[in-house]
Order: structure tokens, then C-alpha cells, then sequence
């Protein structure tokens, strides 16, 4: 099993969701954070003065899947989250150990 | 008594209703503010907050002198009060003849202020702020000042009609309605509209947006009688009730078709009913209001599901609660109004006479038709001149930051 | 002077007090708001709100009448002037003989209207919206108008018998506080009390709501006096004083014995000096005011405590706030009331007159017997009618949720 | 006419324009609350909050007397009226002399209420609560207290000097904008200043105290005629012009020099103009308003980069916005005054009076000099006595939880 | 040493925490994030609209333990998360190769 | 490539992105995050009751970097966010097996 991790721009959530829809994706965590890369942040004024600010809003997309689907999903993630603008996030795989569906005490993929 | 001496209580009473209805102007901005998304939220506080501070400029330089100085036909004010020349300490012969002219003028200012910030509900979170700007300015020049000047100044050819208008169903409300229309699906939808859902940000700022709104509606309404008499007094208490009456009529309405009374309703309902209410609030007695809420209440309930019947995308349902609701009031004036209340004033079909009906309808048709086409045209010359929408790059980041370089929230 | 020559400073003055009044209960909807946690946000806010739609409508049909209409043997009034029949611009010749009856009559349902919202606080976070509505209906009815007509009617038995409550320490605070205790104890604790902690979501929010209700208290207490009279410019003052006496000793109270000041303290300090000063606010000079106030935040504040010792949940601190405060007010009435400030009143203890301590004990205990024991009634007939409580379900989720469809905050 | 006796008319203005400034210091803690880190919400909302009650206090013990009690040398005012012995519903012989003489010690109340919690914007984020506390007693005492009396008490040396402040533009703004800038310098940056970004956390929540300050400003301009008539209406339109004005020309300037208009360039402008208006508010007409409103937008807008030349750290800009705002009005007084427009006043520089300029270009001096050298004794003595700024590590966890055991949101 | 990342409802982190506590756990970090699966989320009301919403509100825990603590820590979290409804979560144990406390620079088991 | 998860305290956040931005590292990202753990939270008031909150805001930072540059850049972290007092927080190192970066469709260490 792996998890994967995407970094996206938040008005990108709705198509990827789509897209993880379309591949039978039945779960996955989102979280608002904030991104900083190549794209460089924005400015802000406060009276008079402009600061540089150099984080990003992103959402973050968890999900952990069975191994074989690694490479749809990220190719779907991929496609649905691209705006081809700098700042489109990156996708990383990491290596999953073990999962527990905490309802009915399932264990490994039965549990995704 | 001498006919123009200042009366200290109707003066007190003015101003401080002068003072009411600024308020509401940023109890709009709450309102409207707290039903868009966080990333929207101080392009659409500044708008209507912004609105003070131009139509403020405006009204000394000539507006004031358009809307309410010396008749040209019934149609227009000349410009011999610009920069308020003759506009005193003393009273007018003509307006609230008790109290020092200047506290009138900044009580129709106030009205003046009110009306274009209401209209940017229908293009919130699309909108460019010069394109706002100028939009504001080129449409209370040449919607807002004649149609007040035909329904409010002592030569007004509406006026003279016989149509009434108590505190502004017409001038503002139905007025701004059209406009909201108009501009609605001149702009076009909101980018994902249909599909994203636009769910509020933060609710309980637009249910502190409309009890601004409410307490300052009293000075709205009960000022419009231009001093602290019976009149207002009334004026006041129907405009409580049918605020009342609309909130429970909407959300009953709510619960009956959806199977929940929402706290939005609550507000939406509230601010209907005190739409409807305004052109009626000198003429109708209690149990008026009563009816004249509850339906309003239901109606611009019912009203906010034609937008998706036709297709626009009116962000802030500025069609349905100001449009419906203020032509629903200046309709229920007709129906209504009664010389027991204020023999200033006519009686309505229910008190015998259909007539006025007629000439409230008159009123309606005549608004609709000028506000529309004249909003279109000015659209028209925005858009040309320094552009409407932003770009949707611009709208996908928000307005806030796209337009004024500022966040709404850093929590 | 013709008696019944409409005045328009008073007139003026009590409009606005009335639009004060109204204000307070959206100012009362944010202090409770802020308080809970945020899931409950909108269920706390509408229940407020929602108190001035339905309550509106029920003053017209036959509140007022039943307050303060034709007495029936001093314990309630007759319905002849049930849909405000003959209640109209021209002034009553009993109440505020200077303004338009009507104004009073609004000046009176704002009254109305607040009293049941401050109860929603002992409930507040596991209510049915259904349960809170049916509940604030007959409520009202059952017990408001009741002492309502007791204390303030020409006629009533309370005020006969000398008790004085210039604006409500009887009739709302500690009516509204006893029955907080009895709901709070009807309804049960929140799930989780005593083991999770449930901190506020926003106490700015708090004190926002306590500064509106500080300066819509101006209207409440000033207005009582139904005139811009000596009086009225006497219980705004000590309004104030009171206030702000109480804001400190609630604040060094707190930082003495818990080791801080808080922001809370200090909005909660301030909201119990304005309850304890309202019955008396008519009657006492400012060095009384200060005393008043100052015993206030420290009697409210270790209240708090009571609901641990008795292991009740009162939410938001009903009981300790306007029962505990409206009942000091009520007696420190018959201590410092004095002729000197209101020929209209009378010398309390500290003035010569301990009679009166003993009148004002009365009001206070039958007060607290029948509105505890109607209240219990009312809420069995509510719980069996349409349930009291939410699921468990439904108060984990939160009843913004459950209740509304809605969610407060999408930041 | 008797000239003590009570007008209706005057009185409700009085007590309503005294509510009007009361709400203006919950207004500021918005607006001041908005600007600064979520971390420090609630300890810059409760020092202007807190304001209210301590200031309430000192008020009928000490202060009213000492500011507006008989003279002593034009300098002061003596004990006489201490504990308010004298000051009751009857009109005072001096001092708004057709309203109760306790409503016309309100409203003076509410000015000094919110002046030192104006100061608080220049040390906030880094003030020990403690601190705060102290040094407003003493400022008050010292400062506040006779700077009023030299110029609005009937003998106070500025006043019969001939200087000009209808609604305290030196009292008020220039006065703290100066006792701003010493105890910025005094207090020392924030930590991290220039580096981090010192971000406001809620823009939203600062444009609606900006709204209440405006909406309070009313009362506080139009109030000091002390007197519905007139001069009252003259100067609550200048107020509302002024605003205007300053919001178009400070949101112009940033628009020009920064590309992009802001919202709190709107609410900061609109503030910057009532500042200006203030002392000149009873004298001036409307075109004199909007130029000193215009000038007021873009100095106070330029004002802004003194911090960073001079390298203070005036948090929320009090220097900027109430010290020169306070000092252009003051000079301004000097240039547009003119009998015409209030026949009590004098004319200025532009109605052929040069004098007037030199009267308040002294006035604004000898108020700098005196509370420029009595802020910093007061701070040495604060700093002393229970110190002034938070240690390190306070300041980065931040004051709410540092000073008060509390957080501001709970989302 | 491996992480464990679980996802559960929000009322029961007080219950987690008191079982986690029970185990002698230390130290964890917990955030809030939006949760999408079975549990279908919820409707919300818009004037008259309703709208559906997909996603519901999670708590996420993360900790760090050595790897034989592992199904301890499981079972606790299983056990207390747990109300048997749909939507009670999911937990995830990932490999850590490394961890290093800030304030003292230890590595590894030492540092957790 | 690794994972680098970093929980430090919120003022710290500008000295850890100064050092990583001297290491050379163009992306990260970061959210708000409450920790639990030896520091003990703090107290809350709320009407002369006194609450004990048991979590702390913390930032946690996520960077993926390629696995020579680990060490270095956990050092450069824990100076950076050193205060030497207790709460300082942990620095997790995780494999990771794939990284795409959404724009380009790169994989691997370019990706990064
Ligand atoms: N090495 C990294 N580790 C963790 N997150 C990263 C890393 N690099 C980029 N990100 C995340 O991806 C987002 C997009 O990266 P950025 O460099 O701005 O654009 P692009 O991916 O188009 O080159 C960043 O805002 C950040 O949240
Ligand atoms: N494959 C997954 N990857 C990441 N998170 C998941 C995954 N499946 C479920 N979740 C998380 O667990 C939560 C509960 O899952 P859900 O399917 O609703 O119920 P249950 O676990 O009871 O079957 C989801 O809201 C989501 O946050
Ligand atoms: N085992 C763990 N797993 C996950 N996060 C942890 C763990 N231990 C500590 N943390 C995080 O690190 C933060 C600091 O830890 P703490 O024990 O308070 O101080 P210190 O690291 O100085 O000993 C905690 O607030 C928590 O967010």
C-alpha cells in the first residue's frame, strides 16, 4: 500500500476530486495548507508599505491506496490538477505499512 | 409660529436618523460581506463602504441640486444648489420646514449613499473595483438623481402623479432591483458557477449585517416623515412588524418546502420585509404591515429560485429581495394605504380607492423601464471605458488580492 | 398645555430609544455567539434574532393588550386592545403622555422581545429549534406579559403595592434569570460537561455584542423614564456608571483571585452593572450607581461558581448574570432609591424608607415563584409537544448542523 | 423663556449623541482589534474597552470636576464638584443650558473615555495589561483632564485666548496622537519589526469599527454644539463630508503610488477625515470640509512613512492618523472658521483673519509641549511602578494568552 | 521507529487522547482536516438551494513511536475512535527513519 | 528522496525558512498544526474557571528533498528553530518513493 500526497492550487479540488471519483477512489484526507516554491508568493499592502508574502494557499490531497493503482492515480491527479501555471504543486509517493478501518477493525487493503 | 424656526426635537430627531441610515451603509457591507467566500470578502465590504465616501463628494458638487433644487419640468433639478449653494443652517420652505436644511440634505445624502452599494451584491466576486467605481458614479448621476427628483421633490412629475412613495420602495429599492438585474446577467456568472458550491463564509457576519441594517431601517423609514411626529411614530412600528412578519414568513417557508428554518433566512426574511415595508411604512397602519411582511416574506423567498430558472447568477439575490420585494411594497401602498394614518397621503384599494393602485403601478413600470435601460447603457460605457469583470485568473485567486492586495482573514 | 399635545423631543427621544432597545437583541445574539463553540454559532445568533420576529407578531394580535391594555383586577389586561385596536398616533393618556401611544407600544415590545432571548443562553448548544420557539411563545404569553402587567401597568398589582423596577430588573432580568435556572436544570447538562472544555469560539465577538448591548442599554434605561426629561438624562448616567463600575470590580475580582484580568470578565462585568442599575436607574444618584455596580460584578461573578456547586449547566451564565444581578438591582433599589433624583419614586432604606426594601422583596420573591414554576410547566408541556433536547447525534455534530443546514464559518 | 429649563429636544440629542461617542470606543477596539496579530485580538480590544470603566470611575470621583469644575487660574478646575456634589437633572448655568446638567457631564465623559484608548494603538501587541492600566489613570489625571479644562471650561486660558476646538481636535487627537508618538518611541518596536510581517488578522472586523466610529462621530462633532439647532446640523454634514472626502483622496493616494486601492486604506481614510473635521466641525461649511477632508486623506496617508524615517513603531498608526490628522484640523480651524457658518466662533485665515491661525498654531503647540513632556514622566513612573512592556517571551506567545489567559478564536 | 497517522471524528479526540495518554504516550501533533468517504457528508442550505457537501470535518493525529509500540498504540486508538458509525476513520502506519528532537539535537528512539 | 517533517514553534518559522532558503531548498510546505507533548499547554480562563488545554500551536513543516541533502538540512532546522526550551518540537525523516511535480510531469529528483 502507499500514500499519496499531493500539494494543489484549492481551485483545482473540485477537478481532481472528479477525476479521483472516476478511478473508484472511495476515500481520501484534504487539508489547507500553505505552499512555498518557484511560484513566489504575493504581495499585500498595509498602509502605504507592501510585503512580500511567500506563502501560497494550497490544498493538501492524502490518500492511501493499494499499490498497483499508484500510477493511475497520480497520472489522474496529475491531469486534473494541471493549470500548466507555475505553482501547480507537486505529488509524492511514500510507503504505507499498515492500515485499520477504525469501524470494523479491517486490516491491509480490505481497510482503504 | 414662524414657519421656518427650527423645532430642537424634530432637528435631534433628523439628524440622529440621518445618522441611522449611514449606519446601514456598513451594516450592508456585513451583510453582503459575510455571504461571500473568505477570498471575497473585503472587495465586497469596500464596495458598499466605498460608496459613503464618492456619492458623499458627489452630492455636494451637484447632486443634491439634481435630485432635489429648483424643478426643470418636473423631471430634473437645476444646478443653482451646487456645492450646496443656499443650502443652510435655516430651514427649507419646501422640505422638513422644521429643521435646518442642511440635516435634510444630509438625510437624502445618506439614501443617495445607500442605494449603488446595494446593487453590488448582484456582481460581487467578478466584479473590478474601477469598474464598480465608475458604474457607481455614472449611475446615481443618471439613475438615482432623476428618479428621486420625480418621486421626491416638490415638482416631481411621479410626485405629482399621486404615486407614493414613503422612503423609497421605488427610488431605492425597485430602483437598485433592476439595476441588480441588469448588471447580473450583463457580467455574466461567477466562474464554476452551478457546479462549486458559493456557501457563505461567515454567516454570522451577515446576521449582524442585517440587525445593523434593521435598527437603522427605523431611521430609514420613521425619518422619512421628516420630523418626530404621529406619523413617524407609526412609520416606525410598521416598519418593525413587517420585518418581523417576513422573517417568520420566510422561514416558515424555508421549513415547510426544505424541512429546516435556517439563520440566514432569519436575516433574508428581515431584510425583505423591511424592503417592502419603505414605500409603504407613512400610509399603513399595523395589522397592514403585518400582511404586507408576511407576504414579502414568502414571496422574495420564492423569487431567489428565478435566477436559476433564467439563468443569471444575481450573487447576493439583490433581484429577489430588493426587486420583488420593493415592487411588492410599492404595489401593497396602492392596496394599502389609508388617510387614517396620514391624511398627507391617499387611501389605497382596501380603504376604496383603486386608482392609486394604478398609479403606484405606473410608478413601477416607469422605474423598471428607465432603470433598466439606462443601467444597460451605462454598463455599456464601463465596461468599454476601464472594463467590468476581472480576468479569471484574477477571480480564481479572489478579489481581495487580485484587486486591493489585501487577505480577509490571518488567523 | 393640551395633556395630550404630542412633544417632539420626547417623541424623538423615544423612537430612538425603542430602535436602542431593538439593537440590543442582535447585540445579545453576538455576546451569546461568541460564547459557544463554533459548530453552534448560528443556532445561538437565530435564537435571539428569531425572538424579534415572533414575538413581534404576537404583540400586535394580543401581547400588548394583554400587558397593558384595560386591567383585569391588577394581574393581567383585558384584549380590547388586541391588534393594537385604538392604540394609534395620537399619545395614551396613561403612558408617555407625550409621544404617539404607538411609539410606546413599540418602546415596550422591544422589551418583550429581548427578555425570552436572554433565557436561550441557559440552553444554549443542545436545544431544538422547534423546542426554543414553541417554548418563547408561551413563555411570553404565560409569564412576560403576566409580570409585565404587574409592574408596569397603571393598574398592576406590584406597582400599587409601591414596588418600583424603573426598566426591568423585575420583569426581565430576574423573571428571565429564574427561568434560566429551571431550564437549565429541565434540559441537563451538554454532553461532555465537566470533562471537555468548552471555551468560546470568538470573544471578540463577545464583546462586540456587549458593547451594542451597552449602548442600546442607554435606550432601555434612559427611555424608561418616557420623556428627555431630568430623569432620563439621571438613569443614562448612572447607566453608564454603573457599567463601568461593575466592568472593574468583575475584572479585579477575576485578577485577584484567579490571577488575571480577562476580556470576557470585562464584557460580563459590564453586562451585570447594567442589569443591576436597570430597576433602580430611575430612582438613584451616581455615588449609588458606583456601589451598585461595584457589588454587582463581584455578586455575578462568584455566582458562576453556584452552577458547579449545583451542578447545573447553565451555558452562558443566565442565572448568574441577570438573576443574580437583576435581583441585587431589585433590592439595592429599596436601599438607595431616593425622591431627591425622582419625585415620582420613592426614598428607599438608605433614604429613611425601609418599607421599601421590604415591597421590592416581595416583587422579587413572587417573581421567582411563579416565573419557576410556570416556566417548569411551560417546559413539560414544550417537551412533550415537540421535544425539548437534541439527539446525542445532533449535538455532537453540532446544532448549526443538525438544526439549520448551515455551518458558521467556511474560511 | 427660562433660561435654565429643560428642552425635550435638546436633552434627547444630548443623551443620544453621549450613547453615540460610548459606542465610538467599542468601535475603536474593532478597528484597533482587526490590525493587529490574532494573537493579541483580545488584549487590543479590552484596553479600549476597559477604558470604559476605569475612566467611568475616575470621572464622577475626581474627574468631571477637575476638568469643568470652577476654575482656578484658567488652568484647572477645582474638587468642588468631586463625587458630582452639585451636578444633577437641572441645567447647568454654563454649559449646555437647556439639558439636564448630568447629560451634558455624560457626554463629556464618553470624550475622555475613548481618548487614552486611542493612545493604545501606538503600544499595542507589546503592553502589559498592568501597564496599560496605570498609565491611563495617570494620563488622564495629568494630561486629559487639564488640557480639557484649558480649552472647552468657560474660563480655561485657551479657550478665552481665543483658540478654536469644537469637538477636540486638541483635546482629543492632537493630544493623544502626541502622547502616541512619545510612548512608541518609549515602549521600543515590536520584536521582529521589520523583519516579519505584522499582518492585520481581520481587515473585515476593522472596516466595521471604522463603520461604528464614523456612525459615533455624529454624536461626537454634531453633539458638542451642545443643542439640536443649527450649528449641530452645520456640523454633523461637514463630519460626514470630511469622512468622505479623506476616504477618496487617502485610497486615491495609495491608488496613484501603489497601484492598488485598499480597504483599510478606505476605513483608515475615513477615520483620518472625522479627525480632521473635529475641532473645525461647528465652524466650517460643506466645500471647506471636503478640502479639509481631501488634505486630511492624503497627509495622514504620507504621515504613515514618518515611522519607518524615524524609526518608532506606532503600531496602528496613532501618530499618523489622530497627530497630524488633529494638527491639520486644528491649523485648518484656523483657516476656514467663519462667523457665517457659527456666529459664536470667529472667522480664520481664508475669511480675512489671519489671527486665528497664530491662536491655534499656539493652542496646537503648547498641547504638544505639555503632553509631549508629561506622557514621558508619566511612562518613566509607569515603567517603575509595575512596568510597561511584556517580557520576550509574552510578546511572542502573544498578550491574550500572556496577559489574559485567553484566545481570541476557537475555529 | 514508524508513524501513525489516523484519522478520526473530532468529538473523539478527548477519549484518543486519555487512551493514548493511558499507553504513555508523550508527545503527538493533531490538526484538523476534511475528511471524504463512505460517510457521505452532509446538505447545507443556501436560500432555498441546498447544496451538497462532501466533505466532513476530521481530526488527524500523527505520532511517532518505536516500531514495537505499534500495535498497542493501534488497538488504543481503535478502541477509543470507535462509535461504530460510518465515517469513524482510518488509521495509516508509515516507516520513519529518523527523528530528531529540536531543543536537545538526540536522535532517534531517544529523540521521540 | 526523503520526506522531512518538522514540528517547530510559530515564531521560529521565518529563522527556519531563512536557513533552508541558504541551503539552497526552493520548496516546502507548512501548516498549522497543535502539538502535544512535554511542554505542558497552558491555561485558559473563562469565567473565573480555570481550563487546562493540553495542545500548543505549532508549525509543522513538510519538505521532500533528495537524501544526500538530509542531513544537512535537518541541522540547518534544528539550529534554526532551536529556542533550547522545552516544546521545541521534532524533526521526522520518511522515505519517499516517487515524486511528480504536477506542471512539467518531471518525476524523481527533478521533480523535487
Ligand atoms: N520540495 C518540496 N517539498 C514539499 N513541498 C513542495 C516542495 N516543492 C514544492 N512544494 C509544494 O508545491 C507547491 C508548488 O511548487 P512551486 O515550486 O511553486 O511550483 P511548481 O511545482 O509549478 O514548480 C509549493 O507551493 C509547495 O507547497
Ligand atoms: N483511502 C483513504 N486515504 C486517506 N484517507 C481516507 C481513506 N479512506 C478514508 N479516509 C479518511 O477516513 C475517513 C472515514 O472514512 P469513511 O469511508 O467515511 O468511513 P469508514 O472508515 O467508517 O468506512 C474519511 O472521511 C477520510 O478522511
Ligand atoms: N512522538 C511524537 N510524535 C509526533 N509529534 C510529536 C511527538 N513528540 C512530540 N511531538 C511534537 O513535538 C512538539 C514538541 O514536543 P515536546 O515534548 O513538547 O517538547 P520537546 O520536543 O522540547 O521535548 C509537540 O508539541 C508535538 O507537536
Amino acid at each position: 500500500m502507499k500514500k499519496i500526497e499531493a500539494i494543489i492550487k484549492p481551485f483545482k479540488l473540485d477537478d481532481v476530486k472528479d477525476a479521483l471519483n472516476g478511478l473508484g477512489i472511495t476515500g481520501m484526507t484534504i487539508s489547507e495548507v500553505k505552499g512555498y516554491g518557484r511560484q513566489k508568493g504575493h504581495k499585500e499592502m498595509y498602509r502605504g508599505a507592501e510585503y512580500q508574502v511567500d506563502f501560497n494557499p494550497k490544498i493538501k490531497i492524502e490518500l492511501v491506496v493499494r499499490a498497483e493503482m499508484v500510477d493511475k492515480i497520480v497520472n489522474a491527479i496529475r491531469e486534473s490538477a494541471l493549470s500548466g501555471k507555475i505553482g501547480d504543486g507537486k505529488i509524492f509517493v511514500l510507503p504505507v505499512e499498515e492500515v485499520v478501518r477504525v469501524r470494523t477493525g479491517e486490516r491491509g487493503e480490505a481497510a482503504i | 409660529m414662524n414657519p421656518s424656526a427650527i423645532n430642537a426635537g424634530d432637528t435631534a430627531f433628523m439628524m440622529i436618523a440621518a445618522a441611522l441610515v449611514m449606519f446601514m451603509t456598513p451594516g450592508l457591507a456585513l451583510f453582503y460581506g459575510g455571504l461571500v467566500r473568505s477570498k471575497n470578502v473585503l472587495s465586497t465590504v469596500v464596495q458598499s463602504f466605498f460608496s459613503l465616501g464618492v456619492i458623499g463628494l458627489m452630492w455636494v458638487l451637484y447632486g443634491y441640486s439634481i435630485a432635489f433644487g429648483p424643478d426643470m419640468g418636473g423631471v430634473i433639478g437645476n444646478l443653482s444648489w451646487a456645492f450646496l449653494d443656499g443650502v443652510g443652517l435655516e430651514p427649507s420652505s419646501t422640505y422638513a420646514t422644521t429643521v435646518p436644511h442642511i440635516v435634510f440634505c444630509a438625510f437624502q445624502l445618506m439614501f443617495a449613499s445607500i442605494t449603488p452599494a446595494l446593487i453590488t451584491g448582484a456582481f460581487a466576486e467578478r466584479i473590478k473595483f474601477s469598474g464598480f467605481l465608475l458604474f457607481t458614479v455614472l449611475w446615481t448621476t443618471f439613475v438615482y438623481l432623476p428618479v428621486c427628483h420625480w418621486v421626491w421633490a416638490a415638482d416631481g412629475w411621479l410626485l405629482k402623479l399621486g404615486a407614493l412613495d414613503f422612503a423609497g420602495g421605488t427610488v431605492i429599492h425597485l430602483n437598485s432591483g433592476m439595476a441588480a438585474l441588469v448588471a447580473a446577467i450583463f457580467i455574466g456568472k461567477r466562474k464554476g458557477y452551478g457546479r462549486d458550491s458559493f456557501l457563505p463564509h461567515s454567516l454570522g457576519m451577515s446576521v449582524l449585517g442585517a440587525g445593523i441594517l434593521w435598527f437603522g431601517w427605523f431611521g430609514f423609514n420613521a425619518g422619512s416623515a421628516g420630523a418626530a411626529n404621529g406619523v413617524a411614530g407609526s412609520a416606525f412600528f410598521v416598519t418593525h412588524i413587517a420585518a418581523a412578519a417576513a422573517m417568520v414568513s420566510w422561514v416558515g417557508a424555508e421549513w415547510l418546502l426544505h424541512g429546516k428554518p435556517t439563520a440566514l433566512g432569519a436575516a433574508s426574511g428581515a431584510v425583505a420585509g423591511l424592503v417592502a415595508i419603505t414605500p409603504a411604512s407613512g400610509f399603513v397602519g399595523p395589522m397592514s404591515a403585518i400582511i404586507i411582511g408576511l407576504v414579502a416574506g414568502v414571496l422574495c423567498y420564492l423569487a431567489i429560485s428565478l435566477k436559476s430558472k433564467f439563468k443569471y447568477d444575481d450573487a447576493l439575490d439583490v433581484v429577489a429581495v430588493h426587486g420583488c420585494g420593493g415592487t411588492w411594497g410599492a404595489i401593497a401602498t396602492g392596496l394599502f394605504a389609508s388617510k387614517a394614518i396620514n391624511s398627507a397621503g391617499a387611501d389605497g384599494l382596501f380603504f376604496g380607492n383603486p386608482k392609486l393602485v394604478v398609479i403606484q403601478l405606473v410608478g413601477v413600470l416607469v422605474t423598471f423601464a428607465y432603470s433598466g435601460i439606462l443601467t444597460w447603457l451605462i454598463l455599456k460605457i464601463t465596461d468599454k471605458a476601464v472594463g467590468f469583470r476581472v480576468s479569471e485568473e484574477d477571480e480564481s485567486v479572489g478579489l481581495d488580492l487580485s484587486q486591493h492586495n489585501e487577505v480577509g482573514y490571518n488567523l
